[in-house]
């Protein structure tokens, strides 16, 4: 692996990074992967495609987002910590970039719908409010079991015209809702996009979000590079499916910057996961000693997802990135303490990141080194689970 | 040519349809009786779901018999260890999804497929490009990998199907998951454009839930295949001889 | 008022605009108002200062926000409007640019602490935010009806380090809470800066929290510049003490313009108030024919104050802004409206304003006009009231 | 000069210090009897509270006051009607938020207060910048305007302030409102300063709620006005008898 250039480039013919990826699903989807896959390399060489795609991020998002260095927290741990703000993105996450590039693809390819899987309804939230931004049909797929745990989302998504299916199949979670929006998709994929949340599921998608979130990186390495910090030692994300991760990492995955990916402990692809196939990927998941799939558990619900992105698998195998697991009750301490020092609520998900930070700081995290932080998110969502967890109803 | 096709080329040749229906392995205690029926009754082949968690190209009705499988804790193994002491001449086809292989070991699934008797494999999320290992393995044990072809498949991607399917063509109907049997479906024109460009024989499958559409199904195909509808008798807590009249009257239909 | 360049300049030496203003207080508190005039004064010609205001709400509260054409609700009303996205600065409003400046001033008279009365939570949480950024301590007054009502909002401020004291004085609600900070100000005034959140209260305060918001409008002013509206026919916002108006008033003051503030039909100051002196200032207040002061009531928190901004009180009688008024049945549609059509939930407060606009549409906003909306918050706050009260279960 | 002041001069000059108790207007049905007992047991002035929604410069005990006032439905009015009943030679002095005057209109409600009785006024919430028009309204109806000084005073606005103030000028002995009696209070100081700059009768007021208090204020200045201690009597049921013992212990410290 000597020439770091090839970090985070196109995936091979068949849609693979190493030996994850791939295209594995059902032949009636096999055309819309093709078609789609066509219709992004198209629209990603289209310079107006492109233009349209950073405009709606700008004029719509609030694309860029800041990098805040975290002047109290940087003292607190003998750091020097940056934050790249994907919580003052529109809806609170860096969600929202992908589905705006693929709702603006979902036009291009003269669809009028999507649908999305969603967990906890932060996906279903952003491809709501982009469907409503672009006048195209929504529908949301949910477990059955999320439905009832965030309500509010549920609410927020049928605000925003769309409307959510709660999925009673299996356990009634977000791997589920991934399936049956596969399974609708296959009904409805002449005029529906399946407007997928993650850098996961069958190729293009992990590459296709990988690159819609990409604008995270780009953007974080010219204003770290306005700051001095060219590159900064560390670049940490939290990952659930992964496409935070991938779109930081990716304005450094050539650089001689650490990339570390955070998992949550009960979540943890890499960590204790075996490779696998689902959702239509080659990637490491967690499964039982028969191949079944096992239901991932986290205070977060958007780490609640058995497996990772093939990319990770990737960059994990071939050792450009590192992937740590981070246990729940390390969590609330993190939020707090991001709070506190720094008047930012982080989501439980980004505050896997700031977890393992602190716990690093010091240690393989040098005193005095430069660490980028990706903020993915804000934590209004998370706040009655937290007071909930803090008061011990939970 | 594998020996599960030589052998449903002699059943088309011969002038027959092929009936061939669904079971949920494992669904309960006595499956394999059940199994047994539908020979008794007229199944030219069946098709043997081993239950996997992500049943991403199923309905309802599969995937609960799936859930309740795996309750009762049936694997690839205790499925092909049933199987093996089924002990028929008919043609059993195993049915799963990628990941149950693929943990278990390519190789060491398709030797395992051969030696309980099993003479082919559908996987429904195995696309054909991603399916020459697999393929590979499978052809070292004699055990056929028969591909689906799907309304949405274009014009070279179902030529190219066509040719790479072993033991015969699935054609699904229509652009949805097991179970769903709203509309037409297009497995006709399905069958007419697999029998333009190979000569493999062709079943229909995808929503066959009454005689009837099974009679039309088969009028202009090779055969049937009979899943969710015959899954929900069995859900419904239906017996060997509830099996057998429900073989028997689509036999009958498609005769 | 032939000069229109007088408008929205500073206050007279007295503190007022035109009839309205002044400093209302105890004797006690006079001389820390009058500090606080000299302080803001000294900063506010200071680049430095003003380098420092700038730079923390970009880096830290994403500013600038962007100017967002509405496409499909300008189609669907026959208008041309634009929203300044006000919902996307950090905490979710306009709240934290008025924050971020009086606690920077706090650090910059030497002061370490800061207190702060809230309603609904926003400027508490705005402020517990900014102290916590700053390092300040912050103590927030909270009628004890508002604590309960959102009781996740105090949750929210302990996170960050605050301290909240619930109000059990009068009504128990904002009117209540400033009445508190204002006594408890008197107790701690020697290094304690009280944040007040709106033009309101004495002067210096009305005068020196729409310099501070001052920003949205004349941010707003060259992003429509750029976009070739210089300027728009007409400038709508809500009110409830006033600031996100003021401050975007402040940049088409001196235009053509139309200025219009939405106010919430149960408190509205301009509409059914008569002056009065309450808070520190002279301006229109809701009062019972003693000359008690009524309590506001409307759907939305932000809204339910009794009294507005001196210089609204002043604009509206010089006549250069209109002030009309909107009744809570209007607010549920308007916000639905906004949501379906654009991605966008806005906070209550906001739905105001989007409500007078739609009911004006083809009226008073003559078909084709070109609108600046002042979006002022994001609804995340009231989702779960609009979903009770269209449930009816409010 | 006022005639509130020449007569709180004369009550200087004689060597008597003042005792200024306040009550609030319609606390309750008898509250002048309350005001009358408070005469009787030696009051030298009258601070009459009128309730107004929103006193921010009063502490909890007051605030509660208003409040029941409010609700039992005391106007500026109601208030002014009462006292007029009452005839006593004792000074009475209004105490207010500026807004009831405000909405009153500032002409008529110096005449109001002229007519009813009252001699001095206190307005917590309007500082000398904002009240040349009121004063002169005042000053038309020989009403005498009192105002604060408080440890937060500069030197020169303290200097401002001794000289504007009419009737005496009102030592705020803390930084604090109404009620609050912690630490030993900066009242002498004040007092202390006044005198260098005015001849103008100095009482110390905010916290004085004991009698011991009252004694160590009244040595150092001219006079103090004792409100929430004597209100929370009220507030606790107490009769005028209560009001005249309560103001007897207070009369017998300082004289
Ligand atoms: C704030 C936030 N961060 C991270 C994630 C995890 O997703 P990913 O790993 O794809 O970035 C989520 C998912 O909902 C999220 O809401
Ligand atoms: C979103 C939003 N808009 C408007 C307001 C009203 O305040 P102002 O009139 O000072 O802008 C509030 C107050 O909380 C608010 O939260």
């Amino acid at each position: 692996m000597s020439d770091s250039a090839r970090y985070m480039a196109k995936p091979d013919e068949r849609g693979r990074f190493g030996e994850f990826g791939g295209q594995f699903v059902p032949e009636a989807l096999i055309p819309a992967c093709q078609e789609l896959e066509v219709a992004f390399v198209e629209a990603w060489a289209d310079t107006e495609f492109v233009g349209e795609y950073r405009q709606v991020l700008h004029e719509f998002a609030g694309r860029p987002t800041p990098v805040t260095p975290l002047h109290r927290l940087s003292e607190h741990l003998g750091l020097s910590v940056f934050a790249k703000r994907e919580d003052l993105a529109h809806t609170g996450s860096h969600k929202i970039n992908n589905v705006i590039g693929q709702t603006l693809l979902t036009k291009r390819m003269g669809k009028h719908r999507v649908i999305a899987e969603t967990g906890a309804g932060q996906h279903g939230v952003a491809t709501a409010t982009a469907a409503a931004r672009l006048g195209l049909a929504c529908t949301v797929y949910m477990g059955e079991v999320d439905t009832l745990r965030q309500s509010l989302n549920v609410f927020r998504m049928e605000l925003l015209g769309a409307t959510v299916v709660p999925v009673v199949s299996g356990s009634r979670t977000l791997k589920d809702a991934v399936n049956e929006a596969m399974r609708e998709w296959v009904s409805c994929v002449s005029d529906t996009h399946y407007c997928l949340g993650s850098v996961m599921g069958p190729h293009p998608f992990p590459w296709m979000v990988r690159e819609f979130q990409s604008i995270i990186g780009i953007e974080a390495a010219q204003q770290l590079r306005d700051l001095g910090v060219d590159p900064p030692d560390a670049v940490i994300a939290c990952v659930g499916g992964g496409s935070n991760a991938a779109g930081v990492f990716a304005g450094f995955a050539n650089t001689a910057a650490r990339l570390i990916g955070v998992e949550a402990a009960g979540g943890s692809a890499v960590g204790t996961g075996s490779p696998g196939v689902l959702h239509g990927m080659r990637s490491l998941l967690i499964q039982d000693e028969f191949g079944q799939i096992e239901e991932a558990h986290s205070i977060s619900a958007g780490l609640d997802y058995p497996g990772i992105g093939p990319e990770h698998a990737y960059l994990a195998d071939a050792g450009r990135a590192e992937y740590h697991a981070i246990a729940d009750h390390d969590v609330i301490e993190a939020l707090r303490l991001l709070s506190e020092l720094e008047g930012i609520i982080p989501a439980l998900e980004t505050a896997h990141a700031v977890a393992w930070m602190t716990k690093e700081a010091g240690q393989s995290l040098r005193s005095g080194s430069t660490v980028l932080l990706n903020l993915s998110g804000r934590g209004d969502k998370d706040v009655a689970q937290v007071r909930a967890i803090l008061r011990g109803e939970q | 040519m594998k020996s599960l096709e030589v052998r449903l080329r002699e059943i088309r040749d011969s002038g027959r349809k092929a009936l061939v229906p669904y079971f949920m392995a494992g669904l309960s205690e006595d499956w394999t009786d059940h199994v047994a029926g539908a020979i008794h009754a007229g199944a030219d082949a069946v098709e043997i779901g081993i239950p996997f968690s992500d049943p991403m190209m199923d309905g309802v009705v599969i995937q609960e018999a799936a859930l309740r499988a795996l309750g009762s804790g049936v694997t690839f193994d205790s499925a092909c260890d049933d199987l093996a002491r089924l002990a028929t001449e008919v043609p059993l086809i195993a049915m799963t999804y990628f990941n149950i292989f693929h943990h278990y070991g390519i190789e060491r699934s398709a030797g395992r497929l051969h030696s309980s008797g099993l003479s082919g494999v559908i996987v429904p999320d195995l696309s054909l490009e991603e399916s020459p290992e697999w393929v590979a393995s499978c052809d070292a044990n004699d055990v056929a990998t028969i591909f689906l072809v799907a309304p949405s498949s274009t014009p070279e991607r179902l030529k190219l199907i066509a040719q790479s399917t072993q033991g015969f063509a699935y054609a699904s109907a229509r652009m949805a998951v097991t179970g769903s049997s709203s509309g037409d479906g297009e497995g006709a024109r399905i069958v007419k454009a697999i029998r333009e460009v190979s000569t493999v024989p062709t079943y229909i499958g995808i929503g066959i839930t009454t005689p009837e559409q099974a009679r039309a199904a088969s009028g202009v195909s090779d055969g049937v295949i009979v899943g969710s509808a015959l899954v929900q008798v069995l859900l419904d807590g239906g017996s060997a001889s509830d099996v057998e009249r429900f073989i028997g009257d689509f036999r009958r239909a498609i005769d």
